[in-house]
């Protein structure tokens, strides 16, 4: 069922402790900023979050780390040059990392919303991320059995909705959210415009409403530019 | 060994820009490419608008177009490596797992990495010191490097202790079993694969005097 | 059974179209439905601008409207019979896979399907007479059957030869276990699960007649 | 590489015997009849057809499978009204029938393009589609294992195609398109109209130019409504 909110804080009042939450977003772009400040005021702890990052600076998700509120990050890219506020929490023993590769994380993600019960990849075959799981050879590659990732609720950012919750994004803000929209029982989104049924062209629309249950405005302003990651070698 | 000499291109090392240059330069027009992190960007800077080449970033968009500068800067519009970019004419974006099946379903023809080690079969090892403590962060290496046609790997031959990142066996956490297909190192470029690890040019030295720095046996690649 | 007779809730066997009308009337509002091809179309004319009902084809569309008529009609427009339809404000297109994603993903809320039989413990027989020399079709009857929440199935309780389409075990080939939650027939309305089977409602006949008819136990529903 | 050609004749040259061939197209939208035409002149026979239907009336696909060029069809939905082509060829066995449920036929399809080696489905558990397939329970459902199907061309139909390739499609006519674009070796596209690059907006490019090898542009026209299929009870 599809509802209309007019605050984050309504938006996000149904999630519990414990709960697998999946935040949109790569880096600041496409993070639902206002959704997870409203997460870390309404208290719930134990959480599972499923991110491609770790949280980056003091805000959005660096700072629901920091309060402690995450037991469980499953990620692709925890170690940022400003993801200090993880990097304490994980060294302390204090939080437990499912590092996933992040073609893997994106495909699982998308088999929870498409129903598929698991599936081999040739990704990660032979390194440590592929210790302890099932792999096979198919077609002369070697391949590893990865599951879905399921969420009860997922947090994402886009640029419009409509009245049927059908959503489009900006450029490379789309990223997961098409994805965990799919994958969770229960999609919040914040979209920086609401538009009238019928003020979305039916060929360009990217989520379809079907996937969306709690849409709440906030205008567009906050988010400026991230952090770069490490680079390697 | 006899051709060893002729395949000396470059009197003197080459710098990373020079590198950069090189794999421009090697990339067949057309191509679809991804660059990653850290030094492979640089080749973005030496692909000629005639070698209609088209950038792929696995956060979601093909047709990536140079790093934003001032008004450009727009915080939806990043690279990877959470870099402000620009969009070329035919440009797309798609959603982060439409984004990986282009890199996982062999889409792309060559991909540019950095590396710790590369082993003389072309493992690769790019992701993880594996130090006690270090915190592990993949990304999308993995998929870059078992999904692309070509795996290029650009890097320094030698750690900053004088050790060649070429190696017989990998001994950094790998990233991938068999996937790199050429190296681009300030000393030479290597062709890799199940054959073992051959030369294609040297800069600075002989092969010969290459081979007395890299613990695994080189051959001179045939001329192309 | 004392409860048989307070479940009639018609004096005659209930019509094509009045079986539409209850189906469509049974919809929560709000609901995601993909409605099969035959007499499960029907159910679309009797469905209210209140209940705000968003149809599913699978061919790669939501919020399909009514059957195109005239100058609606749009080759590139059909619903998965393959008749002309029509596109509601909201509505939205996609591809196949994105398409099938949504129901095997478990996202709609009601799919409603004809059968041959449904058995005792709701396994669904509607895509294949086993017949020797017919040639098998599918579609996406297997898709709809395993990922709706709920499955719907519309038919005649009784084949023209007079036998009952609710069996203890289906005798025709499956097309899904365990997935039908509620059968409309002419002649009543049937709750089925691993519980077994209950009457909601019958039309024209009391439960006891309705027993003597179907080769499976039945009891009463509690009332809703 | 991407080229752009001035017929379909041209468009098909490279098909070979026994080439696996999918087509897009759901009955007649999206279906690209001059390209299966040109199909049919070229000569090519031995091969494996990837199509949801086994073609219908005298047209297209029919046509190819009248003339005896098609040695197994891969489809889920071979029996329609006006399917007679197939019907004949089928009954005397002349022709191979893989019947997939369509879900499974679009997955396997996606799977292709997207690498994967293999997937986990409750559809058609239990029935005698997952007959000599490999199962296993996960999550408490029964489910089966499904296998990427591969192309070596794909013949579909687009509404537009820019100077890179990018498609966007028309309506219901996308079905297929795709993801038989992505899952085959070579594409080749049929579009009403070719536009300059940068005339299709990103944020709607359904198709990624990636994905394309041949264009070839047919003004629209052709195409009528496709019969109906047989009812189910």
């Amino acid at each position: 069922m599809l509802t209309f909110v007019d605050s984050v804080q309504e938006a996000v009042s149904g999630i519990k402790d414990g709960y697998t939450v999946m935040i949109g977003g790569f880096g600041n772009a496409g993070q639902p900023f206002e959704l997870i400040d409203a997460l870390l005021d309404c208290g719930a702890k134990d959480l599972t979050v499923v991110n491609n990052n770790a949280g980056q600076g003091d805000q959005g998700l660096a700072l629901l780390i920091k309060e402690g509120r995450v037991g469980k990050m499953i990620c692709s890219f925890p170690r940022q040059s400003d993801s200090w506020h993880f990097d304490t929490r994980y060294k302390a023993g204090e939080i437990e990392l499912e590092l996933v590769p992040q073609g893997n994380l994106a495909e699982r993600i998308r088999a929870a919303g498409a129903g598929i019960g698991g599936f081999f990849t040739p990704t990660g075959y032979g390194t440590m991320l592929a210790e302890g799981k099932e792999t096979r050879i198919i077609d002369g590659r070697g391949q590893v059995f990865e599951t879905p990732i399921h969420a009860d609720v997922a947090l994402i950012k886009a640029l419009k909705a409509d009245g049927k919750g059908n959503l489009v994004y900006r450029k490379t803000a789309r990223n997961f959210g098409p994805i965990m929209a799919a994958a969770a029982r229960h999609t919040i989104v914040q979209v920086s415009e609401i538009v009238p049924t019928g003020g979305l062209d039916p060929e360009n629309v990217v989520t379809p409403g079907i996937y969306v249950n709690t849409v709440v405005r906030v205008p567009a302003g906050a988010g400026s530019t991230a952090g770069t990651e490490e680079k390697v070698a | 060994m006899s051709t060893a000499t002729s395949i000396q291109t470059s009197a003197t090392p080459l710098g990373r820009d020079d590198l950069a240059r090189l794999v421009a330069k090697d990339i067949a027009p057309g191509s679809f490419v991804n660059l990653g992190i850290g030094q492979p960007t640089l080749v973005s800077n030496y692909l000629t608008d005639e070698q209609n080449i088209t950038l792929h970033t696995e956060n979601g968009m093909l047709g990536m177009g140079p790093a934003a500068e001032g008004d450009q800067i727009d915080g939806d519009l990043i690279n990877a490596g959470k870099i402000p970019v620009t969009e070329l004419p035919g440009a797309s974006y798609f959603h982060h797992a439409d984004s990986f099946a282009i890199m996982r379903g062999g889409h792309l023809d060559i991909c540019v990495l950095g590396a710790f080690q590369v082993s003389a079969t072309g493992d690769l090892a790019n992701w993880h010191t594996g130090a006690p403590g270090a915190i592990p962060a993949v990304g999308g290496a993995m998929d870059l490097a078992t999904g692309a046609k070509d795996v290029f790997v650009m890097m320094t031959l030698l750690t900053r202790e004088g050790a060649s990142k070429i190696v017989e066996s990998c001994t950094y956490p790998l990233t991938g079993i068999g996937c790199v297909t050429r190296v681009y190192t300030d000393k030479g470029v290597f062709l890799t694969g199940p054959d073992g690890v051959a030369v294609r040019e040297t800069f600075g030295c002989t092969l010969e005097e290459l081979q007395e720095l890299v613990p695994v046996q080189l051959k001179a690649a045939p001329a192309a």
